[in-house]
């Protein structure tokens, strides 16, 4: 069993908004073991983000703990945090927004390195080279300006961005999903390839199933601010317990002609995380949905080695003991 | 907000202008009088109490009694001095708003529908000049032109339709500008929008699809702007009134600038102050009505 | 090497080549550029002293001697016009660097800190936009007295609001922004966050402003000294020339046109100049 | 390209070129494009971000903003009539009417002033010939056909999620039964789960109304749920043609290769390698000589870079635009 790099336990991030308040993350418990790949999947608004932004401490949590390497990262010092903003790095969805347009790709690259003072001078222009050399963007490109470069090219900023600082922990926020299918191959091959190289452990946050099952070790489901479902990567496409896994599985259109179908159309949209009903989170959309779903918020229980579920229907079925 | 907003105004404006050097009784009495008078003037209309009293009693009568203060030199009371000029003033800014409303809006349509033609260059640069020419060399360009060299329009007063034509033209002339080119760089966003092209995609007829599905989305910006060249108007009237000789409320604080007859000057700015919010009050309310994202608060 | 690597603000660059490619605003920017010039050098152009008079040509037309012809103390009124040049710029440019420092600071408190802060500086701002503009410049100059510092001011005062408004809200969109989050993921402090990430980004729009807003002073000083609050004669103000012509637009009507064309002439300068940069500086104007 | 079956079909687009003059260059979006429809089939249209594919629908119903864009050649026969040539009043009748398009985002393509019921009535008034109550009835009808309670009708766009408003696109789309239906990236800003739902609608509606579909996306996968025919788009043209299963099961260009192999799928092994297409899309400013693709194919020839092949018929019914199908790409 390896150590766990970040360790999540009952983390609250409740946002006060107009009529109530928001639930964006109810009650997650996760755990990432250092140099694996949790894959954080979900539908938008779901608290997949605001997940990975209160862990780095972008956000700051209603309640919980996140513990990093053993240490509480909500008691950190000054002085801690700023190291600990080295240790952990984010790499955004939209390479567009997430680089100061005004900021040379020298000046984008060398911006961690200058903000936590770690080098200077001629070293720092070394450093950019060779960071860009890793992420695979040419060294001409140097003095070029975000909006002159691909979305590819910007993501590869963003991604030496956050190598800068040699982190060990990663968040990578949908990633690839603002680019074109050919790009986020190329992007893809790159952070697996990091990972193999240098042994970051990512906490991966994707809409997208197909990719996650690509880069994971690890998967979680979630919805509506809670994780429905955690397991083992081939185990939780091979098996999904979860009635929302499921149907989130069996909507991914695939190109495979011959794979079997078994369609789950749910109804309706996603309820709002203002102030939730009690009970699970997806009984109102559950085509499986018993009498307890209604009145009592299921907790996540595991059901085979490594595989937890939250969904009464699920649990009572299982013989795990 | 309406109130706290002029109660602040007020308050400003009588600060201003209670520290503003000259004393009012040697304005109303003028220089040649006793130390007893001024003593009895100052001490009749508690020009001696502390600024705190004086203030609060402003605002209390001004509340309360519609009491405006007495004018030092017009020796009547502000608020029937301005209430004889408020209809000429209110007139005069309502035609040049409406003016340039019905000629600033359909200009920048036309511009946006025929962006880059001859057309909206030639209105470009026309609304250019419009915005950089002085209110008040236009006025005297009109009056060279239309009163003095072709003798058709009046240069005074502001009674009959012929008076009123060129005072209206003076006053709408950059407003109509200002509407005309925030209508076309309003409705050229709007027109760029996926709805626009959802309703040519439906095969709706152009004539439609501009005035049924673009202008009504165009309009918040232009009721903006609208409701702000009220205030501009009631503003620029003060000039406009000055050089057309209409006595409307402008003039009288021009008067009074002179004068330095100071609640006229603080009840001339108050209502139109009090007038300008009104508008941008009832500019808010019809954005709602103008679109069904927005509530009323 | 390294220096290299930095220089050059690509947004510039670019901002440049777009003007460059507007007539209207080179044509504006020679405009201005040449006006700085003639009040630079007022004392070595102006054909006589603004103030010179001569009684024998009262009112006399357009002339060899007299290119714009004299006005009722037989000054020269090109002479006058150069002179004037002095009040106009000085007053666009100072009472605007005075309304843009205010309102930008009063502007960038409000949209970075958010929150009572914002609510109360705003809710100061809405009082005074409550009172046409022209009213307040009127008010604040006739309470201050005649005098070019006080004319600056009284435009200077008016103009506030507009910068804090528009700089609350450029500063509110960039704050929204995802390389905000990028920088403070990598530990940036808030003074870098603003002066490398906020400002760089939001003060496009500001400049824009204040350059329609120079416009927009001079216009104010011009009405004012017409009204006789601003510059006192026998200085020169345009406005104020205007102001004395009026009696003789009847018999010598190029009394009343050359200064208004002067001031129209430096307003659409300024105004060709500040479209150009909005239209340059707008990357959604790109087609 | 020559008839794939006897009768003709209900579109035929042939050498169309579309091209916008910008500040940097005269950009061909669309660049000898051929495409055809049959009716009662629906045809994917795939390519990536600048590939041309919603030019092309936009062309097709003459919406293109002029200037800057500007349709260059070509001609677009839709039941026998070319849409080039059609008057306004034609163009009129024909969009909404004989084409309806559901457009990318849901969230900006519907009038936000009107309400629902507002816009589908202007369709159905606009092209149906009902009258009075009849086109309220109508409405209601679609409204339901769609999925979407018909006393919702009174609200506003902004009182409906991604989806629902989707639903209203796909009914104003519909309400006149055109004869052909442009899908584009129908459901590319909705989530997975909302997507099936759409999909599974317009492929329901598809059979109700008797249109032929014209799916424009970048999702191979959606392609497969809905399509029959497939296209594969690249920088302005076709490189690839064929029935949905000999396509997928056998795709020839390279390029369509490259797409396959770049997409991760469910089944793939966790932590593999993606083989890559190398390099970015061409320039549309500056489009290379000869096959658009050689700049990142790893089989092009000297042929590939100064003549570009042009459809060739390798199988029957699979056109590739070509001359070295089949290339194995090196895993």
């Amino acid at each position: 069993m390896s150590v766990d790099l970040l360790e999540v336990r009952n983390l609250k991030k409740y946002f006060s908004v107009h009529g109530g308040s928001l639930h964006a993350v109810d009650d997650v418990s996760l755990s990432i073991p250092k140099g694996s790949t949790l894959g954080l999947v979900g539908e938008s608004g779901c608290g997949k983000s605001t997940l990975g932004r209160v862990v780095l401490g972008l956000l700051e949590a209603t309640s919980g703990e996140i513990l990093f390497g053993g240490e509480n990262t909500l008691a950190f010092t000054k002085d801690r945090l700023s190291k600990f903003h080295q240790e952990a790095q984010i790499v955004f969805q939209d390479p567009f927004s997430s680089l100061n347009p005004r900021m040379s790709v020298y000046q984008l690259i060398a911006e961690p390195l200058l903000i936590n003072r770690v080098c200077r001078g001629a070293e720092v222009e070394a450093r950019v080279k060779k960071l860009m050399d890793t992420v695979g963007l040419a060294e001409r490109l140097i003095t070029s300006f975000p909006h002159e470069l691909d979305g590819g090219r910007r993501q590869r900023i963003g991604v030496a961005r956050a190598l800068a600082l040699n982190p060990d922990f990663i968040v990578l926020d949908e990633p690839v999903s603002a680019l074109d299918v050919s790009i986020q191959a190329q992007i893809l091959n790159l952070l697996s390839d990091l990972k193999k190289d240098h042994g970051y452990t990512y906490l991966f946050i994707s809409h997208n199933l197909s990719v996650v099952r690509y880069v994971s070790d690890e998967v979680a489901v979630m919805y509506l601010g809670q994780v429905v479902e955690k397991s083992d990567n081939r185990e939780l496409f091979k098996n999904p317990m979860h009635p929302y896994t499921k149907a989130l599985l069996s909507a991914v259109p695939v190109i495979d002609l011959d794979r079997p179908r078994n369609r789950i159309i749910l109804e309706g949209d996603v309820p709002s995380p203002i102030d939730p009903p009690p009970g699970c989170r997806f009984s109102p959309r559950c085509a499986a949905k018993g009498d307890r779903c209604a009145m009592e918020s299921p907790k996540l229980v595991e059901v085979g080695s490594g595989h937890f579920v939250a969904c009464h229907m699920a649990i009572a079925a299982s013989c795990y003991p | 907000m309406l109130i706290p907003v002029i109660l602040c105004v007020m308050i400003v404006l009588f600060t201003i202008l209670y520290f503003t050097p000259g004393d009012p009784a040697r304005i109303a009495l003028g220089q040649e009088v006793t130390d007893e008078a001024i003593t009895a003037f100052r001490s009749a209309r508690g020009l001696d109490d502390p600024f705190v009293v004086q203030l609060g009693r402003y605002i209390y009568r001004a509340v309360f009694k519609a009491d405006l203060g007495y004018s030092y030199v017009m020796k009547s009371p502000v608020s029937y001095e301005l209430s004889s000029r408020i209809p000429m003033t209110a007139k005069l800014a309502f035609c040049a708003v409406l003016f340039s409303t019905l000629v600033g809006i359909p200009l920048g349509i036309i511009c946006a529908i025929r962006q880059y033609s001859i057309l909206d260059s030639v209105v470009t640069l026309v609304t250019l000049l419009g915005v950089s020419m002085p209110t008040f060399w236009t006025g005297l360009l009109l009056i060279l032109a239309f009163s003095v060299h072709l003798g058709w329009f009046s240069s005074m007063g502001f009674g009959t339709l012929n008076e009123m034509v060129l005072p209206i033209l003076t006053l709408s002339g950059s407003s109509i500008a200002i509407i005309a080119r925030i209508t076309r760089s309003s409705m050229l966003e709007v027109i760029k929008s996926d709805y626009i092209r959802t309703a040519r995609a439906k095969g709706q007829r152009e004539s439609v699809v501009i005035f049924r599905h673009a202008l009504p989305n165009a309009m918040i910006p232009i009721l903006t702007i609208i409701s702000i060249q009220f205030g501009t108007l009631l503003g620029g009237s003060i000039i406009t009134e000055a050089i057309f000789s209409i006595s409307g409320v402008g003039r009288l604080m021009l008067e009074a600038i002179s004068m330095r007859d100071y609640p006229i000057i603080q009840g001339g700015v108050l209502f139109i102050s009090l007038a300008f919010c009104l508008i941008n009050l009832a500019a808010d309310i019809l954005y709602a009505f103008v679109d069904p994202r927005i509530h009323v608060k | 090497m390294a220096s290299n690597i930095i220089k050059g603000n690509s947004m510039w660059k670019y901002t440049l080549i777009r003007l460059r490619r507007n007539y209207l605003a080179v044509a504006g920017f020679v405009v201005i550029a040449l006006l700085i010039l003639v009040a630079v050098f007022a004392e070595r152009i102006a054909p006589y002293g603004y103030s010179d008079q001569d009684y024998m040509m009262i009112r006399k037309s357009p002339s060899a001697a007299h290119w714009l012809g004299t006005d009722e103390f037989g000054r020269d009124v090109l002479s006058r016009l150069i002179y004037g040049s002095r009040i106009s710029l000085q007053v666009g440019f100072i009472a605007v660097s005075i309304s843009l420092v205010i309102g930008g600071a009063i502007g960038a408190v409000a949209g970075y800190f958010g929150g009572k802060t914002d609510n109360i500086l705003m809710r100061i701002m809405d009082v005074q936009l409550a009172i046409p503009t022209i009213l307040l410049a009127i008010v604040i100059s006739s309470a201050l007295g005649p005098g070019l510092f006080n004319l600056m001011v009284a435009v200077g005062i008016t103009h506030i609001p507009n910068f804090a408004r528009l700089m609350r809200a450029s500063v509110l969109s960039v704050k929204g922004m995802e390389f905000i989050e990028a920088a403070r993921a990598m530990g940036a402090t808030h003074k870098r966050i603003i002066l490398m990430y906020i400002m760089p980004n939001s003060i496009a729009p500001v400049i824009v402003q204040a350059t329609l807003s120079v416009a927009n002073a001079i216009l104010f000083a011009a009405t004012l000294s017409f009204l006789g609050l601003g510059i006192q004669p026998p200085y020169p103000e345009w406005g104020g020339m205007l102001s004395a012509a009026r009696p003789y637009l009847r018999g010598n009507s190029y009394l009343s046109i050359f200064p208004g064309l002067a001031i129209m002439i430096t307003i659409v300068a300024l105004n060709c100049i500040g479209d150009g940069l909005r239209d340059a500086l707008d990357p959604k104007q790109k087609r | 390209m020559p008839d794939l079956t006897n009768n003709a079909p209900l579109l035929d687009i042939r050498d169309l070129a579309v091209q916008f003059n910008t500040d940097s260059g005269v950009v061909h979006a669309v660049n000898g494009l051929n495409l055809s429809i049959h009716r009662g089939k629906s045809l994917g249209l795939v390519g990536e971000t600048g590939a041309g594919k919603t030019t092309t629908a936009l062309a097709l119903l003459r919406l293109i903003q002029s200037p800057p864009g500007e349709i260059k050649s070509g001609s677009m026969f839709f039941d026998g009539t070319d849409v080039l040539k059609m008057t306004e009043t034609e163009l009129r009748s024909m969009r909404g009417g004989r084409i309806a398009m559901i457009f990318q985002d849901p969230m900006t393509s519907l009038n936000p002033i009107m309400t629902i019921e507002e816009q589908i009535v202007e369709m159905i008034s606009l092209h149906s010939g009902l009258r009075g109550n009849e086109v309220t009835t109508r409405a209601r009808e679609m409204m339901t056909l769609v999925g979407i309670r018909p006393e919702r009708g009174r609200d506003y766009p902004h009182q409906f999620s991604g989806g629902m408003r989707q639903r209203v696109g796909i009914a104003i789309a519909l309400a006149c039964e055109p004869a052909l239906l442009i899908a584009d990236e129908p459901t590319t800003a909705l989530d997975v789960t909302i997507q099936a739902q759409v999909v599974d609608l317009i492929r329901n509606l598809q059979k109700v109304v008797n249109t032929s579909l014209l799916l424009i996306t970048h999702d191979l996968g959606i392609v497969a749920e809905i399509c029959d025919d497939v296209a594969i788009m690249y920088a302005g043209r076709l490189v690839e043609y064929a029935p949905l299963r000999p396509l997928y099961k056998r795709p020839m260009h390279p390029y369509t290769q490259g797409l396959f192999n770049a997409v991760p799928s469910l089944d793939s092994e966790p932590g593999g390698r993606l083989t890559v297409i190398q390099g970015l899309m061409p320039d549309p400013t500056d489009l290379p000589q000869g096959c658009g693709f050689s700049p990142r194919c790893p089989a092009a020839q000297d042929i590939c870079r100064s003549v570009a092949c042009g459809m060739k018929e390798y199988e029957p019914g699979h056109f590739v635009d070509c001359y070295f199908p089949n290339h194995a790409w090196e895993v």
